[in-house]
């Protein structure tokens, strides 16, 4: 008999777990206001990434075509899969001294993991983390980019 | 135990074994003869009772091979590591410890594909990652010309 | 051939009404790319074998070739769902190889990251537990949650998953102006999801009943097989790393290790969900006492670690996870061993679902919560 | 009767009338048969692909989500793209699987669901079959679709295919039993097993209301193994996603895949349907006893709208189960129907068969 108790309460007690689940899934069936998709393509216009997130790898230019890098290379030692490439070529300074500037900053997009270390040791602050998030293209190729824009120069002032 | 009483126990036990303060844990170095009576004397011993190998990892040690082992004691918290080096470095044979710790089966495993380390009484000692015969990459010698770019 | 080669190696030939059954590598609940090959009769499963190396992509070997603040970013890509406890890992351990003392801030806050990281990971682990229980609401609700800690990281970090947060003396920024009322924003809103979790799932009398007494390891195998993490406390292994090795801010909280002695699946799922809570209330006594200070301690150009060997224990979110660095004095580790929960704990799958059913199996192998690149590493 | 009106007998019967009138009786009889038969087909297509996509609406509701909004309006045309793409997909077929076998599966579960479908009756008139033994052809028709299962899961060559097709054979075999049971006890309260009787009978009270207690516990023991009988969540063990892949149709591809697809939302439509017939009164409007002005309103709602409301009622909680419960252990749905849901049907028909006798009901 005791036994018997026990079957038709456990048949109670599981029905009753599972209407408190069904509770739960209720709340939200009716409430479908509060639904959390977000319909990207659409919203690509409201959408704004925070502030520190990591993207790409950009180098600012000014209005004038001027970038900070000095091409000193800290950013291609520190960076630990090899995406970065420095180019640096040797000019004549208008006093006639020799001097070496940066001529391509080569970033691989495809090899680079967004670590932030290239940023975080670049002594001008030349090199910072881009918004842009949608990098598929159809060609690896153009994955490889040149940070320095053509004809770009050094901002004066920059500390070797 | 805290490391000193530790030492010192372990040098009254185990006499023949060298036992050396490391910056961190006691460090006891057995020859490969004795591993495997040793490991369960570890294990087994109530004073100690090092029960759980929490990290077994083997090195390279460009003249040969080793094997450490890190090991905790659930019942009386103190930890220690017990290494032991292979004679040779190009066919590298060490005991099993397998059946002392079960999770040494699966990490034997796992430097044996890596390292080549070959390991006596290994009830199922076979390659865990990589595919039969691939070399084995941990080894300071390994070469790999297409996948290893150097800078 | 694997198939036939398993036969010859057991030594022992298939019976007429057995079977083998490879699931994986592209199965729905395997998580990623596991191979596991069953042998069945019937529903019954009479052994695992499990097959890894499907992603292997040889992260100790590519560690010895960089330095020490580089090698933060591949340990993110290991455990992906505690990323932040991996890298603390690797910082802790340059830490003490080179005795920096860092401030109290950072302490902190890798605490607060560490505890948000096990949420994060805690509750995917609900909601795919729950998907692979066939309740597929559950993962939904999981992920929505999830979301807001990703949101968290995003802000702080610059990165959602790969975090790379800490690095050795410090963190890489400060925290973001807004984290801690973000965070605080999040603990309320959670406090009133979680017990949702429980209403939905945990109380539901189908999964009690398929949890209960299901795949059942001992303590004796748990500490044999090296079963930690919250797998290993449901079997009654004292394992959490920080209780018994305090490392960041540990030693200033007060928090309980969760342990159950019944030793299966249900106890398996509870201690996550316990610690879900747990989890919160170490946050809370953090959240508002972050003191000021630097981020960072002031590190070389290059770190070159003394002669030595170093260890850190550290607990992520499915169980010790252990960084072994070799070090010969140069700018790169002479070796690097990474000790992943993971890879220590799948091996006990085959003792635990022995002689259950294959859906046993499946709930056995995600209460595990394995995380594929953990384990081929 | 006030629902004249809506009354589908003389639509056909004249349609009768005049394709009798016109051609000879066999000629007319055959054109008879299309005519159903495409309407079937029509109407078959048509609500599976709602069903679809009323499942994935609902399912996101669930879950917090949208579902599908990119095709059409709302996503309204989603099932109708997802469709078209599988029929132009690929048929592969592993290279040892029976051929023939493997072939007629589809073709097996979607014909016992459609002469399911025949039975049941949408409105006054609109009922191509009205049989005395209504209710039980409808248990013997509806357990045929499981021998296309396992046909389809044995001839695929798979083994997660099998599993899954020995776990559907198992659990159908033992859910028919609680199905045919429950409907049993409504049978011995409505006194009949003609379709159109029970329905007739439920013109003043439906029979859940009616009946009460044994009615309603019948009612839900109906609608688990009903939910159980059509491989729905939580009794989706024959393709359980994590544990099987995809079951019995794992290695189906293209419209054969779209068959057990749409054999699996007929057959949700033919329980609920069922239940909606036997339990919630069919076509009937919904009566009180006395409240005349009521009834009357009622009334005026035509028949076939009931019929559908009900049956989308009764598919809305079919739906609600699935994306609230965890799927059940193979060992446990049979537990579940051998130790609990049987024992209570027996004690409940005997409840019923007391109710009948005493008179006690409404």
């Amino acid at each position: 008999m005791k036994s018997f108790i026990e079957y038709i309460v456990s048949v109670f007690k599981g029905l009753w777990t599972l209407l408190v689940g069904m509770k739960v899934t209720a709340k939200y069936f009716f409430t479908p206001w509060n639904h959390v998709t977000q319909q990207y393509p659409e919203n690509r216009d409201t959408l704004v990434m925070f502030e520190r997130f990591r993207g790409e790898v950009i180098m600012p230019h000014t209005e004038n075509n001027e970038h900070l890098c000095t091409g000193c290379g800290i950013c291609e030692i520190n960076c630990p899969n090899g995406s970065i490439e420095i180019i640096s070529k040797s000019i004549l300074t208008p006093e006639g001294k020799k001097k070496r500037i940066i001529d391509q900053h080569i970033y691989h997009l495809g090899m680079c993991t967004l670590c932030n270390l290239c940023v975080k040791a670049c002594p001008t602050g030349a090199i910072v983390m881009g918004q842009k998030f949608e990098h598929a293209v159809w060609d690896r190729a153009l994955l490889t980019k040149v940070l320095n824009q053509p004809g770009s120069k050094i901002a004066e002032g920059v500390k070797e | 135990m805290t490391n000193e009483e530790l030492q010192s126990y372990l040098t009254e036990r185990f006499p023949e074994a060298e036992i050396k303060p490391g910056p961190q844990y006691v460090e006891m170095i057995v020859t490969n003869a004795a591993l495997n009576k040793t490991a369960r004397q570890l294990k087994q011993l109530d004073e100690i009772s090092f029960d759980y190998l929490f990290c077994l990892t083997g090195v390279d040690y460009a003249e040969n091979m080793g094997i450490v082992y890190h090991l905790d004691s659930t019942v009386h918290r103190h930890m220690m590591v017990l290494k032991v080096r292979t004679a040779d470095r190009v066919n590298p044979v060490i005991d099993t410890v397998s059946d002392v710790w079960i999770t040494a089966k699966y990490h034997e495993r796992e430097a044996y594909d890596l390292l080549g380390i070959h390991f006596n009484n290994h009830t199922d000692l076979r390659r865990l990652f990589l595919d039969d015969g691939w070399g084995f990459p941990l080894r300071k010698d390994y070469v790999d010309e297409v996948r290893i770019v150097e800078r | 051939m694997s198939e036939i080669r398993e036969v010859i190696i057991n030594n022992d030939r298939l019976a007429t009404d057995e079977y083998l059954v490879n699931m994986g590598p592209q199965h729905p609940s395997t998580h990623g790319v596991l191979r596991l090959l069953v042998r069945l009769e019937g529903e019954k499963v009479l052994n695992v074998q499990p097959h890894t190396g499907y992603i292997h992509s040889g992260i100790e070997k590519m560690c010895e070739a960089i330095s020490y603040p580089q090698i933060i970013h591949l340990t993110d890509r290991m455990d992906y769902l505690s990323a932040h406890m991996n890298n603390e890992a690797v910082a802790l351990c340059v830490e003490k190889a080179l005795q920096v003392e860092v401030p109290d801030r950072v302490k902190y806050i890798r605490t607060i990251m560490d505890e948000l990281s096990r949420l994060a990971s805690h509750q995917l682990w609900w909601c795919v537990f729950g998907m692979d229980m066939g309740a597929l609401t559950t993962f939904f609700y999981g992920l929505r949650d999830r979301e807001k800690i990703l949101d968290i990281f995003e802000e702080t970090c610059g990165a959602r998953m790969t975090v790379s947060y800490s690095t050795p003396g410090g963190l890489m920024f400060d925290i973001h102006p807004n984290f801690q009322k973000r965070v605080k924003e999040f603990i309320t809103y959670f406090r009133t999801k979680l017990p949702e979790y429980d209403k939905l799932l945990s109380g539901n009398v189908i999964l009690r009943e398929r949890a209960e007494g299901i795949g059942h390891l001992s303590l004796k195998d748990a500490i044999d097989f090296g079963v930690t993490g919250p797998s290993g406390r449901a079997s009654g292994f004292s394992c959490d790393m920080r209780k018994h090795h305090p490392y960041s801010a540990y030693p200033f909280v007060k928090f309980n290790e969760i342990l159950d002695h019944r030793c299966d699946t249900l106890a398996r799922y509870e201690v996550r969900i316990l610690e879900m809570y747990e989890s919160l209330s170490i946050i809370e006594q953090l959240i508002d006492n972050i003191p000021e200070g630097d981020y960072a301690v002031k590190m070389k150009g290059v770190i070159k670690l003394p002669e030595g060997e170093f260890y850190q224990r550290v607990e992520s979110a499915r169980g010790e996870f252990g960084v072994y660095i070799v070090s010969d004095g140069k700018k790169n580790p002479y070796r690097v061993k990474f000790r992943s929960p993971g890879f220590s704990n799948m091996f006990a799958l085959n003792k635990m679902a022995k002689g259950h059913k294959i859906a046993d199996l499946v709930a056995i192998m995600s209460t595990l919560d394995l995380i594929i690149p953990d384990i081929d590493r | 009767m006030a629902f004249n009106i809506y009354d589908f007998t003389t639509l056909t019967h004249s349609i009768h009338v005049g394709l009798a009138e016109s051609f000879s009786p066999v000629v007319a009889t055959t054109i008879e048969w299309i005519i159903v038969g495409v309407t079937y087909l029509l109407f078959v297509a048509l609500f599976g692909l709602f069903l679809v996509y009323a499942e994935r609406k609902v399912c996101a509701a669930f879950q917090q989500r949208l579902g599908p909004m990119r095709v059409g309006p709302w996503g309204l045309l989603q099932t109708i793209a997802d469709f078209i793409k599988l029929l132009m997909k690929e048929l592969i077929m592993p290279r040892k699987a029976d051929w023939f076998l493997y072939n007629i599966a589809p073709f097996i579960v979607i014909i016992a669901s459609f002469m399911a479908i025949a039975i049941l009756p949408f409105a006054p008139g609109l009922q191509s079959f009205d049989f005395d033994i209504g209710i039980f052809y409808l248990t013997a028709v509806s357990s045929v679709g499981v021998i296309g299962i396992l046909i389809a899961g044995w001839s695929s060559n798979n083994k997660y295919s099998l599993i899954g097709a020995m776990r559907s054979g198992a659990q159908i075999l033992s859910y028919e039993l609680s199905v045919s049971l429950s409907l049993l006890t409504m049978v011995v309260f409505a006194g009949s097993m003609q379709f159109s009787t029970i329905v007739e009978g439920q013109r003043d009270a439906w029979y859940i209301f009616s009946g009460h207690i044994p009615a309603m516990i019948a009612f839900i023991i109906f609608l688990i193994a009903g939910t159980a009988e059509t491989n729905r969540g939580p009794f989706d063990l024959a393709e359980a996603e994590s544990e099987l892949v995809a079951g019995f149709h794992t290695e189906y591809s293209g419209v054969k895949f779209a068959m057990f697809f749409l054999a699996e939302y007929i057959n949700l439509f033919i329980i609920s349907a069922v239940a909606a017939t036997v339990f919630l009164g069919g076509w009937m409007p919904l009566h009180f006893g006395n409240l005349e002005s009521f009834n009357h309103v009622m009334d005026f709602i035509p028949p076939v709208v009931w019929f559908f409301g009900k049956v989308l009622f009764v598919i809305f909680i079919i739906m609600w189960f699935k994306w609230t419960f965890p799927r059940l252990r193979v060992d446990q749905i049979l537990t579940l129907e051998w130790k609990y849901l049987l024992p209570i049907n027996l004690v409940n028909i005997l409840l019923m068969a007391l109710v009948v006798l005493t008179k006690f009901h409404f």
